[in-house]
């Protein structure tokens, strides 16, 4: 038996369910020599804002217990540099290029969406409304349900694109699947989570913060558990498709997020300590499915004894 | 560049502080270059949990051996110190820009600091090697310590330079004063100026940069900066350049003309 | 120079700054032959509730990167119980003794408070209402600003009692900052943090959680940053004193959370993997004290150069 | 009960799946005794994290030698299999409550699965010892395998029962029926009862429950359950007795009175 391993995500249908995780995996060339990026079920880019970020002051980043704090601030080109600087190599791609963004307000999201709408090669959006290293905007949107859902909502409605719209859920709050159902209202076509917790490292013999700018995003092993509650909790709210993230290294660790019910996952921090990761997560993925009988991904959450 | 599990074929300590550890290299994994630099998984569990950056200190095309010399510092480097020969090494290389050639006519200065030596021993003994074909003058190696029982048991080329805080080895200072001797001391002039190497901690690589400003010299300099991906992807290891910009240690580095770096923001 | 290591809370001083955290030392005897009880800055019971509590279903404990996941369920004797077999001899220790307080409701709470007052030894209280494995109170409390201090605010004034009440947050929320701001507005004496975050371990081979219930929290060096970043916020949020609590195994685990801004610290977990972790972590914290010249406790907050 | 870092003796392979690690046991550090732990730190970094428990295996107080027998299973295990003899282990113990001794006249009958042989092997060299002044009979020892490759290179008592799943080694079959067998080979009956002592895998516990049960046998259970302190602080390591209540395994445990255990809820 040879299990299907595509997902479908609204409209698109990704080739497997292993892709990699936005700011881990630059814009693809930069693991070309590593391994093979088209065979990736998914590659979400770094973020893209309309105007181009030179990022946070540096040290950006400090390993911690099974983790990994990074405060690099969305740090890019900006939009039109990403059209003309990066697209046409992304264009190339046999995977699914899925484009993450991020903004400052809503006019943000909207203004880089409406400008890659037209162009090739892009298909799909992931919309970063929690990421921790900004100071405004990012975490700010997806703290907020009804912030989530207006996005969302206007997002979907102005774009009419045939392209999904997935909304990165923020493990930093109180209830993450009254922020999954808000995205789904607002007519996400699915949610990832999740996106990296607080985090703080202090250096006591320098008596400052590890990172430049004091606290960080926490991602890595460490995080897994929570990420896999969280998987678990938002998949059991809403009908929409769940990407898993947070701490993947193993085939075991991506198969937790499907038990829990994740149609599909990202490798992150993993594809630095290793960039073979999410090939050897995907080979685990289907030796699990052979020897577990399921024959396509969706079989995979209904198999969870909970 | 490749990644790959590669048999450590020697573990040796060279000082108190030094070790020095020699890896099969395959001959397709590409060219360890002076100043570029490997990255090793250290652990099968999740802390450490990423790789640690290396230079190269050596390279033997024919042997088919790189070497690369480390401090114990941290967890990772403890565990590399432990790691007996026969045992594989999971290794990721080579990455990042190379040390440039010194221009024809000039005397490179070599001056490395604390694990700033692995590379520039490495450099000294590929410039020295080359310096006839390539038209500069015999390199200068300086190596700072902070105590005799620190200098590692090394054949250094001849005429390399030993200086230590408290003079209990080699010339009693610091390596940017010894380098500055050695380019002073050497055909310095129109017709063999000097150009600096430098890898050393970071009051080293400030001291330097306001000698070879007033001096008026150039200098390549091969900076550290924590790293995630290693590959330039995670822009972790943004290195702030005079001009505002960030460059990706990893990727544009880690040998940067140390003119263009903000040394005040490292 | 010869430190001084006092902590004052409240109207209590406490010798040191490092306890051991709710739930992780039984109530002291456990650890008897192994450390000195008695030489501990702060002894934190598990968790008292007016009834007797079995506890959850098993397993328990599930280890996961640098952590782990427990879903104990407040397992404890009862409150008489506790006063009848449990406090004659946390009477006799020399160390304060702070009895952890949960329940379903407030009720709950003002009865174990009240039925605990007239008792000696007992140098404080900390009040849980974070503990995210049982299913009524608990979480729910701690993450909802007006309970909190509702909350808080009922127990000061029914029991005007001289020993401090610390509130316990949990970092599962989106601003831990208000919370503890609400708690500081009921008139709490101090505010602990953090306990732990909720996650999930599922096992791949037996497709079930690890956990009994499923989600449980979780513990140990992998939250360490989480919790450092919540005391950093936390105490530049409320003028009463900060305890730290997540991922202290060594003495530069504790200096984190105090140059945060915490003026004391629990080791909870780095008790199961070394019992003499809090006597080692006094010993650092002293040492680093006389090389830095810090001479008192609350010195040390605003030597962090952030 | 002391926790405290003593030198490994000896790391041996006993076969596919076993290793035997036999540490020095200072006097002063309390008695182990068969059914009892110890609980191991693994690691000087943060994963694994918690440490590990193992039932003891051996106790020799005149050589002051402790040991315990431990199977390769995941990350903790695997750096314990390469444990030099001459290094230090963190060593906490002993923990827990032992088998208690047969009652004068009964026949023990000791059975063991899995991890579970170490203590089985050490009751039943200590019950053998003390046979003649205690007054029961001289205990027969049954192990069960899957396969030969997994049976451990040791020196078993005179009159061990082996079994392996497929037959490969000893007796064909599981060891709960191998050990009833047993129980009916001696001097079963009103004068020489058998008391079974069990340590092993949650099927063969279910197993021998249900045969205790039908022969109206007294057994003690050794049990397993995941840890975190080991010295009962922190309630993980609970385990249903039929009463409907809760027992810590470190602390009332691991030794049970098999037929109290609810091992539906195992
Ligand atoms: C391009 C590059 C080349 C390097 N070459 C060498 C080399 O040839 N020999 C050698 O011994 N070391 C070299 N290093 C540093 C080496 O990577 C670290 O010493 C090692 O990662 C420490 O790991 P650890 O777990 O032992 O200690 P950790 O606990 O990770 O670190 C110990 C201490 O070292 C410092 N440190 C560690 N990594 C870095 C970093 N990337 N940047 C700045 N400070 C750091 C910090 O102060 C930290 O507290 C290089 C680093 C880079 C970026
Ligand atoms: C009182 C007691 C005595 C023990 N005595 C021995 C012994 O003499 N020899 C021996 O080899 N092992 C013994 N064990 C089990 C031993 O502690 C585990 O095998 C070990 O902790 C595994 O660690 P690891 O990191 O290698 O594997 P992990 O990755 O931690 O575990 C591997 C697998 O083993 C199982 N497992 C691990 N620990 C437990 C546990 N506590 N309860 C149930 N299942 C578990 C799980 O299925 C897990 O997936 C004992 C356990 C207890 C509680
Ligand atoms: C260095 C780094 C940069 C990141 N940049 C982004 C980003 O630009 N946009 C985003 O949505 N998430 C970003 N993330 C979060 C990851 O995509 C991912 O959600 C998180 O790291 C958890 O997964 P992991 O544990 O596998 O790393 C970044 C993470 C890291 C480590
Ligand atoms: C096994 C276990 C039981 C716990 N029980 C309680 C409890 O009863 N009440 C409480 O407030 N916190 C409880 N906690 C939380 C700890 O007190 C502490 O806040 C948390 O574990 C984080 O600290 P650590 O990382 O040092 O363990 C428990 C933690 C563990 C691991
Ligand atoms: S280390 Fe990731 S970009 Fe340089
Ligand atoms: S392991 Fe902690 S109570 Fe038994």
């Amino acid at each position: 038996m040879n299990p299907d391993l595509s997902v479908r995500i609204g409209n698109l249908v990704l080739p497997n369910p292993v892709g990699v995780a936005s700011g881990t995996f630059g814009y693809g060339s930069e693991y070309e020599s590593l391994m093979d990026v088209d065979a990736l079920g998914a590659l979400y880019t770094k973020a893209v804002t309309p105007e181009p970020r030179p990022g946070n002051e540096v040290p950006r980043i400090v390993e911690t217990p099974s983790g990994m704090l990074n405060s690099i601030g969305l740090a890019n080109p900006g939009l039109e540099a990403f059209v003309r600087d990066k697209l046409p190599e992304l264009r190339r791609r046999r995977c699914p290029v899925l484009v993450n963004v991020a903004g400052a307000s809503e006019d943000d999201y909207l203004r880089v969406l409406e400008r890659l709408e037209p162009e090739d090669g892009i298909s799909g959006y992931e919309i970063n409304v929690s990421c921790p290293n900004v100071s405004h905007g990012g975490l700010a949107f997806g703290t907020d349900p009804a912030l989530v859902e207006r996005l969302t909502a206007r997002l979907k409605r102005s774009l009419r694109s045939a392209r999904p719209l997935i909304v990165k859920l923020s493990p930093n709050v109180t209830d993450i699947a009254e922020i999954a159902r808000a995205a789904e209202s607002g007519g996400a076509d699915a949610v990832s989570c999740i996106n990296t917790l607080v985090g703080m490292v202090i250096d006591v013999d320098r008596r400052r913060p590890r990172l430049a700018r004091g606290t960080g995003g926490l991602s890595g092993p460490a995080i897994r558990p929570v990420g896999v509650a969280c998987a678990f909790r938002v998949s059991r709210a809403v009908a929409i498709p769940v990407v898993g993230i947070g701490g993947i290294l193993e085939a075991r660790d991506a198969l937790e997020y499907l038990l829990a019910g994740a149609r599909a996952v990202q490798v992150g921090t993993g594809n630095f300590r290793d960039p073979g990761t999410a090939a050897r997560v995907l080979e685990g993925i289907r030796d699990w499915m052979v020897r577990n009988g399921a024959s396509r991904m969706e079989d995979i959450p209904g198999m969870l004894d909970a | 560049m490749r990644r790959f599990d590669t048999p450590v074929l020697e573990n040796r300590e060279l000082s108190r502080d030094y070790r020095r550890i020699e890896v099969e290299w395959p001959g397709d994994a590409g060219t360890p270059a002076p100043g570029a630099f490997l990255t090793v998984g250290v652990s099968g569990t999740t802390d450490p949990l990423l790789r640690r950056p290396f230079a190269f200190s050596g390279y033997d095309p024919r042997e088919g051996r790189a070497a690369f010399i480390f401090q114990i510092r941290g967890p990772a480097t403890r565990l590399l110190s432990e790691r007996r020969p026969g045992t594989v090494l999971d290794v990721l290389g080579p990455l990042g820009s190379g040390f440039p050639d010194p221009a024809p006519g000039s005397l490179p200065v070599l001056v490395g600091g604390g694990i700033g030596l692995g590379p520039l021993v490495f450099a000294a003994r590929e410039f020295r090697l080359r310096a006839a074909a390539g038209g500069w003058e015999a390199p200068v190696l300086v190596l700072g310590f902070r105590t005799a029982d620190q200098v590692p048991a090394l054949d250094l080329p001849e005429g390399s330079v030993l200086c230590t805080d408290d003079g209990s080895a080699g010339f009693r200072g610091t390596a940017v004063e010894a380098a500055e001797r050695a380019a002073a001391g050497g055909r310095y002039g129109p017709d063999a100026p000097p150009v600096f190497y430098a890898c050393g901690p970071a009051p080293m690589m400030a001291a330097l940069d306001r000698r070879a400003a007033s001096l008026g010299a150039s200098y390549w300099a091969a900076v550290e900066q924590w790293m995630a991906c290693g590959v330039g992807a995670c822009l972790g290891c943004a290195v702030r350049l005079k001009d505002g910009s960030f460059a990706r240690a990893c990727a544009e580095g880690p040998v940067f003309d140390g003119t263009s770096i903000d040394w005040g923001a490292m």
